[in-house]
């Protein structure tokens, strides 16, 4: 018989986070980018010609494409970050609800990755464009 | 493009629902490259919204009232991936990169070095206007801003108080202006008029009354305004004038306002020096006249509540008015 | 599975003795006459929560009311500048923090439980303490208004126009006073509704078979934890700034205005959606119902909530977009407001599949009329939302009537619509009468037309050119039309609302209506007392009323679990996380006057602060605590033995350590003091950037020797060793005596030691709190830090109280290991400031 | 309860006990009322109250007068100035109904009931902030009038610091006082001398200066200001308690007398300026005002440019503070130059005062100017 919840609070809370894996690497995305770039451009670190800053703008797709590795990870291995995150097997009974909100969640959370990531790519990294 | 066609449906609109619309401070009549460009992301995020809108509407209608085959389609998860998911996924995505395609064209004026450069201060509740010389020359003026059509002019907007916000709605979006920086807005005017502008931030007591003039001129009217503005204040002519200047000197008014070439010099209240040429007086408050100017002297703390200027009663109606004529004289 | 299949048998066997059903009823009274102060029950409570929002609703929509009559035509001199001034802050404060915030709250609180079947949430007198101190509290600053006390710096109250340079005077303490209460209350009420979500569910309830308004409101609160205090700590600092002048908001000194909009919006935002979600989690319910079949996408619903929740934390920068920041910084909050969209239309497109996937079609009840009307009028607002979110159209409208008009769309779309739906629909919950179907028609259609006819010109009007907050315009501007059309508007939303107290007045009496009138699916509906349902049924799917047709007959008989009263005393059934297997049955307190004591006297403490009656204000700060010592006092009951709650199922009375449901409360509230101090460690970090030039060691005093945070650092790991060990020298059972009170003691002398050193050695090297905003920060640090060594002080003294009285040992040892968990976080804390405040100029000089 | 018990009484006791109570009272309401009609009470004042009434009337004034005095925060009054000023205030304002301390009273007034008591003992029934209530707030039914300028509080300090003085020295103090002045027309104690003296009492002349630092030097002022000063006076447009009672009767011609007679007067030496950093701010924001903080130089009005507007220099510090303070809490805007005046206060802060108050007193003091100058 597999373990229960009801003796493990690891269990308890990490089925919580394992829902929440895309959101949370969406999170860690936006605070890497948005805090990098504003840095970045605050003290005029590796500023060039009219606002660009290849630092900047490296730094931002390289936290996306990091971030974004990792939520594909999740996604296509809903099992084994189960493991990781709880130290258990997956229940069987709520299993195909949990991992298909993972999964969704985790589609979201690509997308706007995408997005934001995006930015980087089409603008210069420190220019108002005012 | 469809902006021509759209801005006439504006027109129309704003005239309908306006009944005899100013316009003068209306986004929906641009008459600068940055508000042009916002305009017809307006019109085409307005027109694709009230698809969408209508999408919506009939959808809940079908779901309704439809019969058992159509909402049947309705009712199943594929339906909402599809028309809830799949759908705004591709619409917000172009909207997206429409949008920063217009954020990056505000660059080509950004570029555009050795234009004309304007420092506009707020203060609670009016606007300091320097016009800053290439040469390090700064001429002052308030609450009306010129500016040649067709050249880029970069703002450098400042506050001397709490946070303003520089908003021109003919001309661009506004932006901001916070303590400890300079924030730098390019503005291009496409076509000669007089648009308004007003205070966006919230900056407390008179907020409602901060606003400002803007003249767009062909480049050689406004060399020639920029040439009389520099100059210094005309002598009063005649004796009514004479007296009202020997009046603003004994009443103190040069310990807040400069009239350059009659020794007042304070730097509290806007410079009065060419005040009678400007279209309106206590920041597009009242109209520019005589009788505005006696107003403004006497009870301008009902005119314009909270301001910083105290009322100044102690004048007879002959003394208002020799004041009020050398005042409106500053041309 | 572990569920247990329909044909197994029922938990208990009937008919149930006659004393059950009597002890129920006597443990669980509602206190009679004006004793009915003291009620926590949350049926009576929640009823007193909502009844009191809505009125903050209506009073502050007089104010709108009042505004819109200044309005109507340009040049107007109905009301003064000062005046409205006052009106559209308090008018926003109210709506939203007195209003939106506490009425979704209030729901949570009355219908949770019920959804839940939970005898009540688990800790009753917390909610009801929060629910008095909003009451006092927020009568009192709607009330400056009143005698021109309020204030006048807009609802986000941006700084420098709100320091004490531009708003001298009490005014803007009373709106740091009235968000003080909310925040204390909002908190208190997230800590409940995260722990009665997650733990007090009826077996079987798994988390996918969960209500979706228990999903929304699991995430609210969790919403609330991470947003919440963001704006605590910047109320702090302004309030410190306008009191002592450390100078966290002028420039200046080195602050920066944009710091209050930072903090501000990371928690304005997701404010937003923490209205939201619950009036969707509320609409996800109803439709359900009024189509007769189940929701159609629970999962993608259920996912739209979690995504909307994360995604609003990543879009407060789009109320900044024309405050000058960097271009690109500006698309990563367009892009999140983009990603938000997408949730949002998942649960539009999930309504309407539900409508469509009726058995019958949709039932045109009042209900169904305000949620149609929220689906029309909430789409729009989304749709201005994506506009706005589209950086070079925001530049256009922002803070003019577009924005004004979107708002209003979203909040009163989005919420106001939804909760007159949920008056009217669980109404036979609390008032043995249904509403009328004839006046809520009448209601709905008045609000419906006057809520288009008043905002939809207001998006015109804005483009036009008309900035918000201005008090009149020139009447030759062509906004006057527009602004008269919308006027009338306003005045027809308020009949409206008239319509609905009419209906209020003839129709509600208190008491329990009709068992079911809508043939709802979920748990609210089953037979109800004032002790909740009869008993705890086992749960086998999302809508148990309509897959169990006999369920409400056998609840109602006790064949369910806990049918009676086993303890004596007021008791729940406490289940697991996720799979929501019966752990243990808590015990709850009853009627008090202590909770309402510490309420009226937090109160007190922040009024008289406020008008700066400071010995009287600590005087009852001091009662205030008292009071809520004397609270605590009576809680933390001994185990009763084990219980037999039916299906032989022998549960133990008392939990200790993770796995109980108070563990789980004071987690969750270092998640609150936690993300108070990360909003600290953004500010500092984020006032260097704008500042380095007075930081240290160039720009102020160079920290002080390095002994001293070695000192420091060295009492609190001290500390935390001293706690550890006295909690292995708990004593023996029956026993009161041993070393842990001397160890408790220690440590807390330890830890105020701690604190004492880091601020002596700053003072030595004449560093000055009001000279930059280097020095306020690093004191702000050692304030912060203060702040949570103050209670763990006090939690430290209870239990040695407790242990002297004998009520401390070393199985009934949860006072114990509360004080314990909070000294640990907050010596933990006390390390990370100490690398902060020592480290970062070392690091950087 | 148990439902069977056959009720006895029709009301219980307590209902018993209220309907006696609400008995009583009519009855001593229409009684009361009777009394009232009768007008059997006689209020003349040749007649003293009974005695029940004066212990009542005595306790509520006692009562009334400490509660309002429980927020009342004493200042210094030891300053001999003050008590001076204080003096020369209870000559012109309180002598004719409480006369000469120690001596006895003229009996117009001793006929009044109450009688007007001798203050010699006064600081010994009453603390200071309860002296400072009954002069500022008058009582009522007594005779005793409230300060005439309600917003000018800060002067009843002066007269207090007198009662004070009076009550630790004795009544001597004060008729040595009068003898003591340099000036004549003072024999007549409980009089007010006419003319001239009665400003010099206290502002002095070109020989001596003002008799207290609260009080502003008049000569070398321009004869338009303090023409100005004393119509606004007598209007009680600018309020003073002091000023009022002596302006109330000035015919314009005394008016005209007066503001030649100051002009004309050249002022005794004051104070050498003292440098430091106080000094220096005041000097600063004296010639070039605080711009970011909206408030003009001082000397672009003052000093001499507009003859409408006093001049500052050689005032004593206190009494510059002291008006500055009072159009800061807004006290002093009911004319066109006060209002003007007012603005700017509000924009000081205490500190930024006081730096401006030390700068301007320590300017030599003006001297008159020509009469065909401007």
């Amino acid at each position: 018989m597999r373990m229960r919840d009801t003796s493990s609070n690891r269990q308890m809370i990490g089925t919580l986070i394992f829902i929440l894996i895309g959101p949370i690497l969406w999170a860690l995305q936006l605070t890497l980018i948005y805090g990098a770039q504003s840095s970045l451009c605050a003290f005029e670190v590796g500023i060039g010609a009219n606002g660009g800053n290849v630092l900047a703008a490296g730094t931002v797709i390289g936290a996306s494409v990091l971030c974004m590795a990792l939520a594909v990870a999740a996604f296509v291995m809903p099992g084994a970050s189960y493991r990781l995150i709880t130290g258990a097997s997956s229940p069987d009974d709520q299993w195909p609800f949990l991992t298909s909100v993972m999964r969704i969640l985790a589609g979201l959370s690509l997308l706007a990755m995408l997005y934001a990531a995006l930015g980087a790519v089409l603008l210069p990294a420190c220019a108002q464009l005012r | 493009m469809t902006a021509p066609v759209l801005r006439s449906l504006a027109g129309t609109l704003c005239l309908l629902a306006l009944a005899g619309c100013a316009g003068e401070q209306s986004a929906f009549f641009p008459r600068g490259a940055e508000a042009e460009r916002i305009e017809t992301l307006f019109w085409v995020m307005t027109i694709a919204g009230s698809v969408i809108f209508i999408g919506v509407v009939v959808a809940t209608g079908v779901a309704m009232l439809g019969g058992q085959r159509v909402r049947r389609v309705l009712a199943g998860e594929r339906f909402i991936a599809g028309a809830g998911i799949a759908f705004p996924v591709a619409a917000l995505s172009i909207l997206l990169v429409a949008g920063f395609l217009v954020m990056r064209a505000g660059a080509a004026g950004e570029d555009a070095e050795g234009g004309l450069r304007i420092a506009v201060s707020g203060e609670r509740w009016w606007w300091r206007v320097t016009y800053l010389g290439e040469d390090g020359t700064q001429i002052e003026s308030a609450n009306e801003l010129h500016l040649p059509v067709g050249e880029p002019v970069t703002l450098e907007l400042t506050t001397a108080d709490v946070i303003h916000s520089f908003w021109a709605p003919q001309l661009a979006g506004k932006l901001d202006m916070i303590p400890g920086r300079i924030n730098r807005l390019t503005l291009t005017a496409t076509e000669p008029g007089v648009s308004r502008g007003q205070c966006a931030e919230y900056c407390g007591g008179a907020h409602a009354f901060m606003s400002f003039q803007v003249v767009a001129q062909p480049p050689e009217d406004f060399a020639d305004w920029m040439a009389n503005e520099a100059a210094d204040a005309p002598a009063p002519q005649g004796e009514s004038e004479a007296r009202g200047a020997e009046l603003f000197r004994q009443a103190g008014c040069g310990a807040c306002h400069t009239v350059r070439g009659a020794g007042a010099n304070g730097r509290i209240g806007p410079d009065l020096t060419h005040v009678g040429s400007r279209r309106s007086l206590a920041a597009a408050t009242l109209p520019n006249d005589a009788e505005a100017f006696a107003r403004w002297i006497t009870d301008n703390q009902h005119i314009k509540p909270e301001n910083q200027m105290p009322p100044y009663t102690i004048f007879d109606e002959a003394e208002l008015e020799d004041l009020s004529n050398y005042l409106e004289s500053l041309k | 599975m572990s569920t247990q299949p329909d044909n197994l048998p029922l938990p208990n066997k009937g008919p149930r003795p006659e004393h059950e059903l009597e002890d129920l009823k006597r443990v669980w009274a509602t206190p009679k006459g004006f004793r009915i102060v003291t009620a926590v029950n949350n049926t009576v409570v929640g009823t007193l929560y909502i009844g009191i929002a809505f009125l903050f609703f209506v009073l502050a929509g007089i104010l709108a009311l009042v505004m819109r009559t200044q309005l109507a035509v340009g040049d107007n001199a109905f009301v003064g500048q000062d005046l409205y001034n006052q009106l559209f802050t308090v008018h926003g404060t109210t709506m939203m923090f007195l209003f939106a915030v506490p009425a979704v709250e209030a729901l949570g609180v009355m219908l949770l439980p019920q959804m839940l079947a939970a005898r009540d949430l688990p800790f009753p007198r917390l909610s009801a303490f929060a629910i008095w101190a909003y009451i006092i509290g927020g009568l009192v600053f709607f009330s400056t208004i009143f005698y021109d006390l309020a204030p006048k710096g807009g609802w986000f109250m941006y700084p420098p126009l709100t320091l004490t340079e531009y708003s001298p005077g009490d005014n803007a303490d009373f709106w740091l006073l009235g968000i003080g209460f909310i925040e204390i209350s909002a908190i208190a009420g997230a800590i409940e509704i995260v722990v009665g979500v997650l733990r007090t569910r009826p077996p079987g309830m798994t988390l996918a078979r969960m209500p979706i308004f228990a999903w929304a409101m699991l995430i609210f609160a969790a919403m609330i934890i991470f947003a919440f205090p963001a704006v605590i700590l910047a109320t702090m600092l302004l309030e410190i700034e306008r009191a002592f002048g450390w100078p966290f908001f002028t420039a200046e000194l080195g602050g920066d205005a944009v710091l209050w909009q930072h903090l501000f919006w990371f928690f304005g935002h997701p404010e937003v959606y923490i209205i939201f979600l619950p009036a969707a989690g509320l609409v996800s319910m109803m439709i359900p119902t009024m189509a007769q079949t189940p929701l159609v996408g629970y999962r993608l619903i259920v996912v739209a909530l979690i995504a909307t929740g994360f995604f609003s934390f990543g879009l407060w920068v789009h109320h900044m977009f024309t405050t000058g920041i960097p271009a690109l910084s500006l698309t990563f909050f367009s892009a999140a407001s983009m990603a938000v969209a997408i949730p949002s239309g998942i649960q539009v497109f999930s309504w309407i599949a539900t409508i469509a996937a009726g058995r019958e079609r949709l039932r045109l009840t009042v209900p169904s009329l305000f949620i149609l009307g929220f689906l029309f009028i909430f789409t729009l607002g989304g749709l201005t939302g994506v506009m706005v979110a589209i950086v070079p159209f925001d530049l256009q409208a922002h803070d003019s009537y577009f924005v004004v008009a979107h708002f209003h769309y979203v909040l009163v779309g989005g919420m106001v619509f939804p909760l007159f739906a949920t008056f009217y629909y669980w109404a036979p919950l609390v008032s043995s009468r249904m509403l009328s179907e004839r006046l809520g028609k009448w209601a709905f259609w008045l609000m419906f037309i006057g809520f288009n006819v008043a905002f939809f010109p207001m998006h015109i009007t804005g483009l036009a050119g008309m900035p918000r907050r201005v008090w009149t315009y020139p009447s030759n501007m062509g906004w006057d039309v527009l602004n008269t059309i919308s006027t009338v508007g306003a005045f027809t939303i308020a009949a409206g609302v008239l319509v609905f107290i009419i209906d209020l007045f003839r129709n509600f009496r208190f008491g329990n209506g009709p068992e079911n009138p809508w043939n709802a699916g979920t748990l609210e509906f089953l037979p109800n007392d004032v002790y909740s349902t009869r008993s705890i049924p086992r749960v086998t799917s999302r809508d148990p009323l309509w897959d169990r047709p006999s369920l409400s007959r056998e609840v109602e008989e006790g064949l369910h679990y806990l049918p009676g009263a086993p303890t004596g005393g007021r008791e729940t059934i406490v289940t697991s996380a996720v799979e929501a297997e019966p752990q243990y049955v808590i015990q709850m307190p009853g009627p008090s006057w202590t909770h309402l004591a510490a309420a009226a006297f937090t109160a007190a403490f922040f009024l008289l602060l406020t008008i700066k009656q400071v010995t009287i204000a600590l005087t009852c700060g001091v009662l205030a605590i008292a009071a809520c010592l004397v609270w605590t006092w009576q809680l933390d009951k001994p185990s009763q033995g084990e219980v037999d709650i039916g299906g032989g199922i022998k549960l133990p009375t008392y939990m200790t350590g993770p796995l109980s449901h108070s563990w789980w409360a004071m987690v969750v509230l270092m998640l609150v003091a936690a993300s108070l101090y990360v909003s600290y460690f953004f500010s500092y970090l984020y006032l260097w950037t704008v500042s380095p030039e007075v930081w240290a060691p160039a720009g102020s005093p160079a920290p002080p020797s390095l002994l001293y945070p070695l000192g420091s650092a060295a009492m609190f790991v001290g500390g935390s060793a001293l706690i550890l060990w006295a909690g292995r020298r708990l004593p023996e059972e029956g026993r009161s005596w041993s070393a842990t009170p001397l160890l408790l003691v220690a440590a807390a002398i330890l830890i105020v030691g701690a604190i004492g050193l880091e601020v002596l050695g700053h003072i030595g090297t004449g560093l000055d709190p009001k000279a930059s905003s280097y020095g306020a920060m690093v004191y702000m640090a050692a304030f912060l830090t203060g702040q949570a060594a103050f209670a763990t002080v006090i939690l430290c003294l209870f239990a040695v109280a407790r242990q002297v009285t004998g009520q401390l040992d070393r199985r009934r040892r949860v006072t114990f290991d509360n004080a314990a968990l909070f000294f640990y976080y907050t010596s933990a804390q006390g390390l990370f400031g100490l690398v902060l405040i020592h480290g970062f100029p070392r690091l950087i000089g | 309860m148990d439902d069977k018990v056959v009720k006895v009484h029709p009301l219980t006791r307590l209902q018993r006990l209220g309907l006696a109570v609400l008995l009583v009272l009519a009855a001593f309401l229409i009684g009361g009322a009777i009394f009232i009609w009768s007008g059997i009470y006689n209020i003349a004042a040749n007649r003293d109250h009974l005695t029940i009434t004066t212990w009542l009337i005595t306790i509520l004034r006692d009562q009334s007068i400490t509660g309002a005095a429980q927020d009342v925060d004493v200042p210094d009054l030891s300053d001999a100035g003050l008590v001076a000023l204080g003096a020369q205030h209870y000559l012109t304002g309180c002598a004719d109904c409480h006369g000469t301390p120690g001596e006895p009273n003229n009996p117009v007034f001793t006929s009044m009931l109450p009688r007007p008591p001798d203050l010699t003992d006064a600081a010994r029934n009453y603390p200071a902030s309860e002296l400072y209530t009954i002069v500022h707030n008058g009582l009522k039914y007594s005779g005793m009038p409230a300060w005439p300028a309600p917003e000018r509080s800060d002067e009843v300090w002066a007269l207090i610091a007198f009662i004070e003085a009076l009550n630790a020295q004795g009544p001597e103090f004060y008729t040595d006082m009068l003898a003591g002045l340099s000036r004549p027309a003072l024999s007549k104690p409980g009089t007010m001398p006419d003319g001239i003296e009665t400003c010099t009492r206290c502002h002095g002349d070109d020989q001596s200066g003002p008799i207290d630092e609260l009080v502003p030097r008049l000569s070398g002022q321009s004869h338009d200001y303090l023409k100005r000063a004393l119509e606004e006076y007598r209007a009680e447009t600018r309020a003073s308690g002091f000023m009022a009672p002596i302006a109330h009767g000035m015919s314009d011609a005394e008016i005209e007398d007066l503001a030649t007679y100051y002009a004309a007067l050249g002022s005794p030496e004051t104070a050498e300026p003292d440098g430091g950093e106080e000094f220096e701010e005041g000097q600063n924001i004296v010639l070039h005002g605080i711009p970011e903080a909206d408030v003009p130089a001082c000397v672009t009005c003052h000093l001499g440019a507009n003859a409408q507007f006093p001049r500052l220099e050689g005032q004593s510090a206190a009494y510059l503070m002291g008006q500055l303070q009072v159009w800061r809490h807004g006290l002093r805007d009911d004319t066109g130059y006060g209002a003007i005046m007012a603005a700017i206060a509000r924009r000081l802060t205490p500190q930024q005062i006081e730096a401006v108050s030390t700068y301007l007193a320590s300017l030599p003091a003006p001297q008159p100017v020509a009469e065909d100058e401007p």
